[in-house]
């Protein structure tokens, strides 16, 4: 079934066409790779569906329901979190308490209330914290709960994003650049996370310029260049078009050099 | 044990010149008595608290001063503050003679503890539009006032005086006291074309306002109440004021008497970092002197007979021709003084 | 390691002091006192929107007035009881504060100080314009105190009471306020408002729901002073106050709702333990002010965290 | 009265500006707010006048000599008292309110009373169709309009004026690529120190000095500068000549008691209109 | 390695280095030096302590005990804006380019200390043929540019003043295998230039392509230093000290 469906959705900034007619289908359960230059709209198209980006032209449909004309908070709400390529932690807050915020979007009732204590969501609250630890641990944080988020080294950062978008409960996840800035094992890691979350019934789509990650996760990827979407299959096979090789490896380079960047 | 003489005022922020006045002329009536004696063997000293010319201050420093346990309290300026302090006075049954704060609503039936020896808004306002009326020859008369408590006090009944000879303000505008530049405000009273204009103001708005009416062309003469009748009127608009007419307090030269006090307080206080003000020194001394410490000398201290004592109290003091006493709200009763200002001074007002 | 104020007995002491204090302490003092603790309401309710949500409001000062004056002419135009009136106050507070910040809290940083500058100064002058309903300059007058029952607070002494329950329910609630899932929130969205957005934060929704607070604060504190002080003018509540509550609520130290209590104190007695300084007093207040987050940046608090062993927060 | 009321508001409106330049030269390089720069263009004024009354000098040498002044004395105080200060905002705003304090008091130990300051530009009156006002005004104008296009041209133009705009977006990484942070933190206090003390020299003599003078100023010109686009230095101008044209017209057509009340009012609808100000321009989020 | 440069002097050196933040003991007594024309790899984990070393180098982050010198010069102590006109240029870890200014101003900053005009034109044009996607964006703000070009901006903003000793701190983050090859052929032209490299990198596997020697970093100590060619060729080794 399919999850989302973007159709010719368009965008561009004073005249840079950052996104062109681009057509996209997420089906549930499906782990989508998602590759391409530098500039080429990657990120924007992750902003386009959280809802940080107003779309000029086309549709996007998430569960059935038009979201293209959705805020932000209104998006998650829906089901889709997201991380941020240039990290956007709570810097002064604890580890722990930058996830416990996602956390509490379970959390129903009005949060004045908790204050006079009209409704007693201790429950909710003491389920919210448990959500955190979970995510903590699973992202391997456990042990640096206490710290602020600023003062992590920039890999640690990086998980603390995802483990904040996977204490939102999501339906789908959009990681943007999840490896970036960890060294080889940890990448080895990251990948397990990410299999077993998906293994979970997460639908998830992964932007990375690591393509053996993408390839080794992803059955399914697209390409994306000056904003239109190049190429769209197996990942296997996407990675050997030869209009990818020209724009995302660079002419001479040959598949097995480029896994071993 | 010595006589405890309360004295609040404003003795920083915008009130700063007058409380320090205030504070002169305490300074100097209680030197004199206790040079002569005391009261009875008494010395009196005295308990001066700033309330830094802020209402919620105010109502501080008289807390201080009940707390100190003084036996009396001379002194208050600025309405918003005297009106905020006057309540905590009212409420320890502490006698409080007010020199500073000349808001009518000070005295009015329901004060039983406060007193006032100057004379109010009302007084004031009504004389000048008297004065302006029939010994200025005034026809087209406009007002320009401050948004406080005193211009719009001084406001209300200037317009109902005229109202009540028979004549109608031409223009009448607001400003707040912060305001440095008049330009909205006297452009529509050039458009009125006033052969008079009444400021009710204080420092330094007032000479401000003298000094751009000039400038755009407006040639009314300016009348006003006591708020103008400060001597940097005339440093600040050495030109523009001249010629301008209002009532005061407190003159040297109503007889020789005051002259003689004048004379004395400029001796003694010129000196200082602040140039002498004799308006407030002088009520705040007259209050003491002839007042306050009559009552203490047959009354003694008792907080009762002492308010009665005051509230009894009927003579004559120097720069106030013919009696003075007070009426049953507390207010002295008296005649004010009218002033010119003509090279560069306030000399009395000689006009019909 | 915990801090002074983590200690039972420390807080046992203080309370023991405060309740002593009407019995021991001259009037003065007392009086003080009370406005120390009827001061503590309009700061703590700022130190929500300041210390939790970054936005640095000049109009706390007018809607503490608000409260003031909503329960002023209540009860002494309309004869209201004054028990009566604190609900009216402080919802009165909260409507106005909504309805003319409630838009500009989605401004950012500076932007929202000058909106808050704005609506200080547009209440200040209906304040002092509105003749027929607020007796403009005049102010108002002859207020009456807070009766219970039979009894009514006319003292110091009396009142000081009162005022200590209020300050105390004020300071516990604040503390919820700030430990509740709200709390988070505003301390999140201060952080990074988009990323809050995208953790499902109502970004909107909770920032006038700071608003709302700070603006109850206010409220109550504004009501309890109208009763104390009995007699109000504009001139109570313009920018001097507001600025001198900002100053309040940062002084002790970044969010730490004790650090604002205690600059509180510490400010507002300022001014009678500065008189020595005769007319240098404000000079030394500034300097105090100066001086004291030159070499006290993380607040006047660290002075006693550090003392209590606590580290104190470094960063470069 | 249109005439009158229009001028009258452009010339309070460049003092606005001009003090509001203050706000915004230390803004752009500290991403903070000097609370004390109100009370700054007041002592400037003092200074203006101490100047002017020790040494008879024409109104140009005068203007200069305060701004050199005005802007060693930033330098000086940049070094002892806001390095201190650059903890973090809050910082910052308590310590510049208490430093405005210190100033304010500090010149009224001097001068308790408001001063009238010599007439440095003339005191003929002008009259321009049925308008009439000070030679003064004119100062006023042109010299804001020369400080705004010096001003401009320094922080666009220049490599000091983009080593500014670097140390605020990232004052560690500008000294990495060799810009002297601290000096160009100074420079910045130097410059708004300057350019307050020269309008204070500006207003003196159409007003008169005095110790409270930079309270209102010091907001109106906040305002002004906010409200222009606090990143934009033609944005200040163009701030403060709207909010000072606005009053002047509020207070002549509408109620001089509310004057400021409009004023105000139509700013607030404004920024919600635009909330980045007239000519402000908010980094664009790219995430 | 030509074996003139394994003889030739140290250009920047540390010698027991320690950084702490507060409790944090980051840098443990580091002692580790890069000669003239000589390419070094930083490797090791996540918070291993290589950002902290440079930034300790750069001085951005005070060293709390240890030397450093600049060829024989003592460096610490000394501010980063004297430390960039005695001719280190560094490319941060994150990018942080200045968001505000457009792309050109950025490198402009760059050649902040370069007082010839038309050597800083020359330099621009340069950066702007390795990276055309800049030149297209630049008058582009820099906050808007996509990761990777921001990247490409910052490693341009070190190169355009031709320093001495070039810093770079994880240079290949976010960029795409087209970029990665770009900036690594440059890297290597302009070492052939004769200027000294030292360079971050959380994958071992690129940096050793152009490194000359390297050392492995963990939890803040030196625990392997060799020639690179050795790591290249040896992946027991390779798996032992960096995990892949
Ligand atoms: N707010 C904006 N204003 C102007 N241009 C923008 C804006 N946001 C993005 N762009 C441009 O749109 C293009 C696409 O950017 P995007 O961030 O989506 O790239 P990307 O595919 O994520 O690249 P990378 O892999 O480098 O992160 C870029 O060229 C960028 O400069
Ligand atoms: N500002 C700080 N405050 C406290 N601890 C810090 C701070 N910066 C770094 N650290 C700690 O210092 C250690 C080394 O961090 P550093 O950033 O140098 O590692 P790194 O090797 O560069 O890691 P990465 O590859 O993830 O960038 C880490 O344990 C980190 O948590
Ligand atoms: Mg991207
Ligand atoms: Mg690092």
């Amino acid at each position: 079934m399919t999850l989302l469906a973007a159709s010719k959705v368009s965008l561009s900034f004073a005249g840079v066409r950052a996104l062109v007619n681009i057509d996209l289908q997420i089906e549930e359960g499906e782990l989508l790779g998602i590759i391409g230059p530098n500039g080429s709209g990657k990120s924007t198209l992750f902003n386009v569906l959280s809802g940080i980006y107003r779309v000029d032209q086309g549709t996007i449909v998430f569960r059935g329901e038009r979201i293209e004309r959705f805020g932000i908070a209104q998006i998650v709400r829906r089901g889709i979190a997201r991380t941020f390529q240039n990290k956007r932690l709570f810097g002064t807050m604890s580890v722990l308490e930058n996830v416990e915020v996602a956390a509490m979007k379970g959390v129903q009732g009005s949060a004045l209330g908790d204050v006079f204590g009209l409704n007693s969501s201790l429950q909710a609250r003491k389920k919210a914290g448990a959500i955190a630890e979970r995510c903590l641990v699973l992202t391997g944080l456990a042990d640096s709960t206490g710290l602020l988020a600023r003062d992590l080294p920039y890999g640690a950062q990086n998980r603390l994003e995802i483990a904040r978008a996977l204490a939102l409960e999501p339906t789908l996840l959009l990681l943007d650049e999840p490896a970036a800035g960890l060294n080889p094992s940890e990448r080895a890691e990251l990948q397990e996370l990410i299999r077993r979350v998906h293994a979970e019934g997460l639908t998830i789509a992964l932007v990375e310029h690591d393509v053996r990650m993408v390839t080794g996760l992803c059955a399914r990827a697209i390409v994306l260049d000056h904003g239109e979407k190049i190429a769209d299959g197996a990942s296997a096979m996407v990675v050997r078009n030869p209009r990818v090789q020209a724009a995302y490896f660079g002419e001479v380079e040959s598949e097995e050099e480029a896994h071993a960047a | 044990q010595d006589i405890k003489l309360g004295v609040v005022a404003g003795m920083s922020g915008p009130g700063t010149s007058y409380g320090i006045g205030i504070r002169q002329g305490a300074e100097m009536a209680v030197r004199e008595i206790n040079a002569a004696g005391g009261i009875k063997g008494r010395k009196i000293s005295l308990v001066v608290v700033d309330d830094a010319s802020n209402p919620a201050q105010s109502v501080t420093a008289m807390q201080r001063l009940v707390n100190d346990q003084v036996d009396l309290v001379v002194g208050g300026w600025g309405s918003s503050q005297v009106l905020a302090n006057m309540e905590v006075a009212e409420r320890a049954g502490l006698p409080y003679i007010v020199v500073g704060a000349t808001n009518p609503k000070i005295t009015t039936e329901k004060n039983k503890w406060t007193f006032r020896v100057i004379f109010t808004d009302s007084v004031q306002a009504e004389q000048i539009a008297d004065a302006a009326v029939r010994r200025l020859g005034m026809k087209r008369i406009a007002v320009i006032h401050d948004a406080n408590d005193y211009g719009v006090g001084n406001r209300d009944i200037f317009v109902a005086s005229l109202k009540k000879i028979g004549l109608d303000p031409v223009a009448v505008v607001p400003y707040q006291s912060a305001d440095k530049d008049f330009t909205a405000q006297l452009s529509r009273i050039r458009e009125a074309n006033p052969d008079g204009l009444a400021i009710f103001g204080t420092i330094p708005a007032a000479p401000a306002i003298m000094n751009q009416a000039r400038d755009l062309g407006i040639k009314a003469r300016f009348i006003g109440t006591g708020g103008l009748a400060n001597e940097n009127l005339m440093t600040l608009a050495p030109k523009a004021s001249e010629g301008t007419v209002l009532t005061t307090y407190f003159h040297e030269d109503v007889d020789p008497q005051a002259r003689a006090w004048a004379d004395r307080y400029v001796k003694e206080f010129s000196g200082g970092s602040q140039p002498p003000r004799p308006v407030l020194a002088a009520w705040e001394y007259r209050a003491v002197k002839f007042i306050a410490v009559p009552c203490i000398e047959s009354s003694g201290t008792d907080k009762e007979k002492l308010r009665q004592c005051i509230g009894r109290w009927k003579g004559t003091l120097f720069s106030v021709p013919g009696d003075a006493y007070f009426d049953k709200t507390g207010q002295l009763v008296q005649q004010s003084v009218l002033v010119e200002v003509g090279k560069g001074a306030f000399q009395a007002f000689k006009g019909k | 390691m915990a801090a002074l104020h983590q200690r039972w007995w420390f807080w046992a002491a203080t309370l023991a002091a405060l309740l002593a204090l009407p019995a021991l302490a001259p009037q003065y003092v007392v009086h003080i006192a009370n406005f120390i603790l009827i001061y503590t309401l309009p700061v703590v309710g700022l130190g929500f929107l300041t210390g939790f949500t970054g936005r640095v409001s000049l109009a706390q000062g007018a809607l503490f007035g608000v409260g003031a004056y909503t329960t002023a002419l209540l009860t002494t135009k309309l004869g209201w009881a004054p028990v009566a009136t604190l609900v009216p106050s402080v919802l009165m507070t909260i409507v106005l504060a909504v309805s003319l910040g409630g838009a500009a809290v989605r401004l950012a940083g500076l932007y929202f100080v000058m909106a808050t500058i704005g609506i200080q100064q547009i209440v200040w002058l209906v304040l002092m314009n509105w003749i027929e309903l607020t007796n403009g300059p005049q102010g108002v007058r002859s207020i009456p105190a807070v009766g219970l029952g039979e009894y009514s607070l006319e003292t110091p002494q009396q009142f000081y009471f009162l005022a200590l329950v209020a300050a105390g329910i004020s300071y516990f609630l604040a503390k919820r306020v700030i430990g509740s899932r709200l709390g988070l929130f505003l301390r999140a969205l201060s952080d990074d408002q988009l990323a809050a957005s995208s953790v499902a934060v109502e970004v909107g929704r909770a920032k006038v729901t700071a608003l709302a607070l700070s603006a109850a604060w206010a409220g109550a504190g504004g009501f309890l002073y109208a009763h104390y002080v009995r007699f109000i003018h504009p001139d109570m509540f313009g920018l001097e106050p507001s600025v001198l509550f900002l100053v309040m609520s940062m002084f002790g130290g970044y969010r730490s709702i004790e650090g604002m209590i205690v600059a509180t104190a510490l400010l507002e007695s300022a001014t009678e333990y500065l008189r020595p300084f005769g007319e240098f007093r404000m000079i030394a207040y500034g300097m105090i002010l100066l001086l004291g987050m030159m070499f006290f940046p993380m607040g006047i608090l660290t002075l006693v965290r550090r003392r209590a062993g606590a580290p104190a927060a470094g960063k470069d | 009265m249109f005439d009158q009321l229009f001028i009258g508001g452009l010339a309070t409106g460049c003092v606005y500006a001009v003090v509001g330049l203050g706000f915004t030269l230390v803004y752009r390089t500290l991403r903070m707010v000097n609370f004390a720069q109100g009370h700054v263009f007041m002592a400037g004024a003092f200074l203006g006048l101490v100047i002017a009354e020790r040494v008879h000098l024409p109104a140009l040498p005068l203007l200069f000599v305060v701004g050199a002044v005005a802007f060693a004395l930033g330098m000086v105080l940049e070094r002892l008292v806001f390095r201190r200060l650059y903890h973090n905002h809050e910082v910052f705003i308590v310590g510049s309110i208490g430093l405005g304090i210190v100033l304010m008091n500090g010149v009224r130990v001097f001068f308790p009373e408001p001063v009238p300051f010599p007439k440095v530009f003339g005191s003929e009156v002008v009259q321009i169709g049925a308008a009439r006002f000070q030679e003064g005004y004119l100062w006023v104008v042109l010299s804001t309009l020369v400080l705004v296009v010096l001003l401009h041209a320094m922080f666009t133009y220049t490599r000091t004026g983009r080593a500014l705009r670097a140390v605020a977006a990232d004052a560690e990484i500008a000294a990495t690529v060799g810009v002297d942070v601290k000096r160009a933190i100074a420079l910045t206090f130097g410059l708004s120190f300057a350019v307050a003390a020269i309008a204070g020299v500006l207003i003196g003599p159409l007003y008169f000095v005095s110790f409270d003078m930079g309270d209102m100023v010091g907001l109106k010109a906040f305002s002004a500068a906010v409200f222009g686009g606090i990143n934009s230095i033609p944005g200040t101008i163009l701030g403060g000549l709207v909010i000072g044209v606005l009053e002047n017209l509020a207070g002549g057509y509408i109620s001089s008691a509310y004057k400021d009340l409009v004023a105000f009012v139509i700013l607030l609808v404004m920024l919600i209109w635009r909330p980045t100000g007239l000519l402000g321009r908010e980094t664009p989020v790219k995430v | 390695m030509p074996p003139e440069k394994a003889l030739s002097r140290p250009v920047l050196s540390t010698s027991d280095l320690n950084v702490h933040y507060g409790k944090v003991h980051a840098v443990q007594g580091v002692s580790l030096e890069v000669r003239a024309g000589e390419v070094v790899a930083l490797l090791g984990a996540n918070g291993a302590g290589k950002s902290s070393i440079i930034r300790s180098l750069v001085g951005l982050t005070p060293a709390s005990g240890g030397r450093i010198l600049l060829r024989d010069r003592r460096i610490d102590g000394l501010s980063s804006e004297v430390r960039s006109a005695l001719g280190m240029a560094y490319v941060p870890e994150g990018r942080r380019v200045f968001g505000d200014l457009t792309v050109r101003d950025n490198l402009l900053m760059g050649a902040y200390l370069v007082k010839d005009r038309a050597k800083i034109e020359q330099q621009l044009e340069e950066v702007f043929g390795l990276f055309p996607g800049l030149r297209e964006r630049h008058r582009q703000i820099a906050a808007t540019l996509s990761g990777g070009e921001q990247q490409m901006l910052a490693i341009g903003r070190a190169l355009v003043r031709e320093p001495e000793v070039l810093i770079l701190d994880e240079p290949s983050l976010g960029l795409a295998p087209v970029m990665i090859k770009v900036i690594y052929e440059t890297l290597k032209r302009i070492r052939e230039r004769g200027m000294t490299l030292l360079l971050a990198e959380q994958s071992a596997h690129i940096a050793l392509k152009i490194a000359d020697r390297a050392y492995v970093l963990e939890t803040g100590r030196v625990t392997y230093e060799s020639d690179a060619a050795s790591l290249r060729s040896d992946p027991a080794l390779r798996e032992s000290y960096l995990g892949a």
